[in-house]
């Protein structure tokens, strides 16, 4: 295992063993919602729908459709708060 | 009376030299000793902190894809399924 | 003070003055960097950081660790071209 895989395991180990990991995605669920990106998302899938046809689209595939425009969504600001939290917490918590 | 000086001071001189020579090279290892304790300790110290910001950045990063991957797939299951049903209705 | 303490005091001095301490402190540095020495205490260091873990080891405890390896790693080449440089010095300035 590599040096960075360590650190990475560990870094996740103390956010599970924390219960900050399930903490951190309720946050990011709540801002993604408050920055309206779940509307937008809804929206862009209806556009797929609408322009493929209800008969042609699978859950699978509108997920792979809408997944890199979802990811490309999301605010840098909910990104940044994010990573600032984590940063906050090992600074707290974690000694690594 | 001469040669006996003479001797004496070349023993002195032979002796002078070790003994400078080795306080030089105590004195400069001593001090690249800890010059370079100091700068390997700072070296890893930054090494250490850029591997955890590298590293949370990437934790951060995963966290966020599950997270959303999760919530898009469950999106795009409901919003399929009131599709559906929409059009269910408009059949019937 | 004795003859010879003042004798030593004297080339000392002139040593100081004339900045041939210093000149042969500067040959010596070059040539520890030139046959290696520097290069091994280096690898030696990072082996010790590791070996106890960063957080355990203080600048004070790495200097103690690695002094009696930095000391004999040191060619005996080095030190005698030193001590040559030294008579030649004092041979060079017999009225010292």
């Amino acid at each position: 295992m590599s040096k960075d895989s360590q650190m990475r395991a560990a870094i996740n180990q103390k956010l599970i063993e924390m219960g900050e990991r399930e903490r951190l995605k309720e946050l990011l669920r709540a801002k993604l919602v408050e920055c309206g990106w779940k509307d937008q998302l809804k929206a862009h899938c209806k556009d797929v729908i609408k322009e493929k046809g209800l008969e042609h689209v699978t859950v699978e595939d509108l997920v792979t459709e809408v997944t890199p425009k979802g990811r490309a969504l999301v605010p840098d600001s909910v990104k940044k708060e994010l990573l600032q939290r984590i940063r906050a917490f090992l600074a707290q918590h974690a000694t690594l | 009376e001469e040669a006996r000086r003479k001797q004496e001071h070349d023993a002195f001189l032979i002796d002078f030299s070790f003994s400078l020579c080795s306080d030089l090279i105590f004195e400069v290892l001593d001090q690249t000793i800890k010059e370079t304790a100091n700068s390997e300790i700072k070296e890893a110290v930054d090494e250490q902190a850029d591997r955890v910001a590298k590293c949370t950045e990437q934790v951060c990063t995963s966290l966020m894809e599950e997270t959303l991957d999760a919530d898009i797939a469950l999106l795009v299951e409901n919003i399929l399924e009131d599709e559906l049903q929409c059009i269910h209705k408009y059949i019937k």
